[in-house]
């Protein structure tokens, strides 16, 4: 963490946050108003996930799409030619190498999103 | 909120007195949770001579139809409240576990977009149902129940219906597209599973059949003895009755017990046994599957609008906002489906 | 974004717990919970403006210590040499261009963490 | 939370009735927001014959001596509360504007570790001092009645005061130094503060004073006609007058009123004048400056410990993790100051 970035961080601010909606605030309420309080501390445990390994995802992905796709380009331009290539393309040939990449891509994201998701199966 | 209370109360009453002759009274009036497009409120009334009724209002969100299936398919939405009314009491015409539709209010009362039917006791919640002592006895039947009565609605009479849309594979391919196109940027998986359900699309049926349309667990009324009733029929439409048995069998409403593909409560052959036992006809596991497959996608673009109703400010809630990261666990399913 | 980050994001996602906090959870809450409240919505738009100012803020942070100190290094090397350098170094020659990175530093982490204070002045 | 308020009332009750004689009864027993290592309780007592008092309990924090400025100082604590109730009586003798010392709990009674004294009515938040109508007219004499008070602080005979640690340059600077270290990473601008402070320390003065130490716009209670109290002396020390002028004048006590830097209610220079003429002696604009710089490097480094204590888990809470963030503000401030 750079200078630029004083602690608590914004991770550590989410963390904070969390434990206030879990500890204090949902005590301290009812009905519908309760309910949404776990939701939020979800979206919070969701949003430090995807600090911590969203960067390393994305790059991943990015390598596997240049990969799969034999060519170089902007994460956007990669997968619009991806989603050409899906809607158009011949995919026989590369099936496999196909379903891996979208496997992966999809298995990081409920990685960030609901990482027990993986354990069910 | 108090106030708004009194009024419906009130034009309940004008409404069941006018549907039922003598003056009713209405009592115990609450909302019940859940529902982004329509709002459920139960109710009792009582009758001049002392009768009392447990009842159901459903009833339309003030601008609930504008997120509909039909204005997502740009189709006029000829599926009021109305015509979800006339379904029911065709339904329990035919003697269908339903419940019985008890007065479609005269707009005059103040009442619209509603209904009122009978409110049957009984547990929805898929966790208790899968989990709870109280309704192990029930587990015991319930696969078997709700093949026997999937085969019963896919029985009816199309000629006893009211006229409900045709919905074949083209038609919901052209949903889905819809939906995933309004739902955000392209989605490789949803691309890839859209054109796997071109390829793979099963001929259609010589004569369409009643489907519900949205047959799964959440959407069954149980008491500890067993299935008591199939709610939530606003989906319902002509099709392919394999659509039904696909869609109970989606990863979704197993919550957890994931080798029993039907709805958590057994497996597939457990079902299609039941089914066919029960005078379904026979069953095509090939099309099953690819109605869970196709099932799955319209589930994902339905998780897809919900953010971005959420994301462009027309509904916004931390619940629609969490359904937008549940997206990535359809396409999960998906990629297992066709892998 | 690329495709491993689904939306709602990380900013978003702290956006509708915001709204919760403020429009939900706020008027069913009273005294110090409440309090906290507000101080919670206030950690997510530090959190959001981190998420979108703090990148840019770290770069240009490195750029400035590097010419200050006439050398390269990882963000961590650099504020350890810029420490020695105010705890032990010769300062007076180079008063002026010290200050003026300490300046627009302290200044970045304001715009993040509390950007009005800069036009109290 | 009830059973603890009888629990203590009960205790104040036996601790009261030892020191007035006779029955005291308590009521109205309220805890008071705020305050990081202490509680503050408010209370009416009634004796035996009636006779009504509004008082205070100021107690400490379970842990909370821990997390003192002796501690942090790797002093031993000897300023605890008995030394503090000693010091009040002896700033009420000397007829300084504080609450009157009631009593000094039996340990006993079940209670230790506070003291009980009068509670003056009035307004302590700064924000409603500076900004509501109610207090223009209060407002029009704060900063000579502020200077005044300084004046008759620094006044005092020290032989009339209970033992206090001196806290010279030095030994401040040593204290910065360890709260810096405990609270995180080295921070440039903050070792740019230090290093300029020990180049610029001002010369020590022939007798050291007493210095409030926590003399800031927060800790004066005032009523409509002007200020009524100082409080929280728990700071308190032997050392340069020069030390409470700076202190007051911080950026972050003026709220907003930047240009009057007496705790936003008048200029240094009205503040000064004011000191002299109420019998200060002469005011040394560069010492002021001085500690404004070190009141300001220890007012970052305390926040930065509290930021630290909750990121090492020892206080948890939303407003220490806002407090950590708050700390660029005093660099800022340090930069203009030394800029």
């Amino acid at each position: 963490m750079a200078m630029a970035i004083d602690r608590p961080d914004a991770a550590e601010l989410l963390e904070a946050v969390e434990e206030y909606l879990r500890d204090r605030a949902l005590p301290a309420l009812s009905g519908h108003a309760a309910f949404e309080a776990r939701v939020a501390v979800n979206l919070l445990t969701i949003a430090r996930r995807e600090l911590d390994l969203g960067p390393a995802l994305s790059g991943a992905e990015t390598e596997r799409m240049k990969r799969l796709l034999g060519r170089d380009g902007s994460p956007e331009d990669l997968e619009a030619a991806l989603v050409d290539l899906i809607r158009e393309g011949d995919l026989a040939s590369r099936w496999d190498e196909l379903m891996a990449h979208l496997r992966q891509t999809a298995e990081g994201k409920i990685r960030i999103a609901n990482p027990k998701y993986l354990e069910d199966g | 909120m108090d106030a708004r209370i009194e009024t419906l109360a009130g034009q309940l009453e004008a409404a069941l007195s006018n549907e039922l002759g003598g003056r009713v009274r209405v009592g115990n009036l609450v909302r019940l949770s859940g529902g982004a497009s329509r709002e459920t409120w139960a109710f009792d009334a009582k009758g001049a001579g002392g009768g009392a009724m447990s009842l159901i209002l459903r009833k339309d969100f003030e601008g609930g139809r504008a997120l509909g299936l039909a204005a997502l398919m740009g189709e006029p939405d000829d599926y009021d409240r109305a015509a979800e009314y006339a379904l029911f009491q065709a339904l329990h015409a035919a003697g269908l576990p339903v419940p019985r539709p008890v007065c479609l209010p005269d707009p005059a009362t103040g009442l619209s977009d509603c209904f009122v039917m009978e409110r049957i006791e009984g547990e929805g919640l898929p966790r208790k149902l899968l989990r709870d002592e109280a309704f192990a006895e029930a587990r015991s039947t319930m696969t078997a129940a709700i093949g026997a009565v999937a085969a019963r609605i896919h029985g009816v009479e199309p000629g006893k219906l009211p006229q409900l849309p045709l919905r074949d594979v083209a038609s919901q391919l052209v949903l889905c597209r819809r939906m995933l196109d309004l739902g955000g940027a392209p989605r490789p998986v949803f691309e890839l599973a859209l054109r796997w359900c071109a390829d793979h699309a099963p001929g259609a049926a010589e004569t369409p059949r009643l489907v519900h349309g949205d047959f799964r667990n959440g959407n069954f009324l149980v008491g500890p003895e067993g299935l008591r009733a199939v709610l939530d029929w606003e989906y319902a439409h002509l099709g392919d009755p394999m659509e039904d048995l696909g869609f109970l069998c989606l990863k979704p409403w197993r919550f957890g017990n994931h080798a029993l593909h039907a709805g958590g409560f057994g497996t597939r052959e457990e079902l299609f046994k039941s089914y066919e036992a029960a005078g379904g006809g026979a069953v095509d596991p090939e099309a099953v599957r690819f109605w869970e497959v196709l099932g799955t996608v319209k589930w994902g673009a339905l998780c897809t609008i919900r953010a971005a109703l959420h994301l462009n400010g027309v509904q916004r809630s931390v619940e629609a906002a969490a359904i937008g990261r549940r997206v990535a666990e359809t396409e999960f399913d998906l990629i297992h489906l066709l892998g």
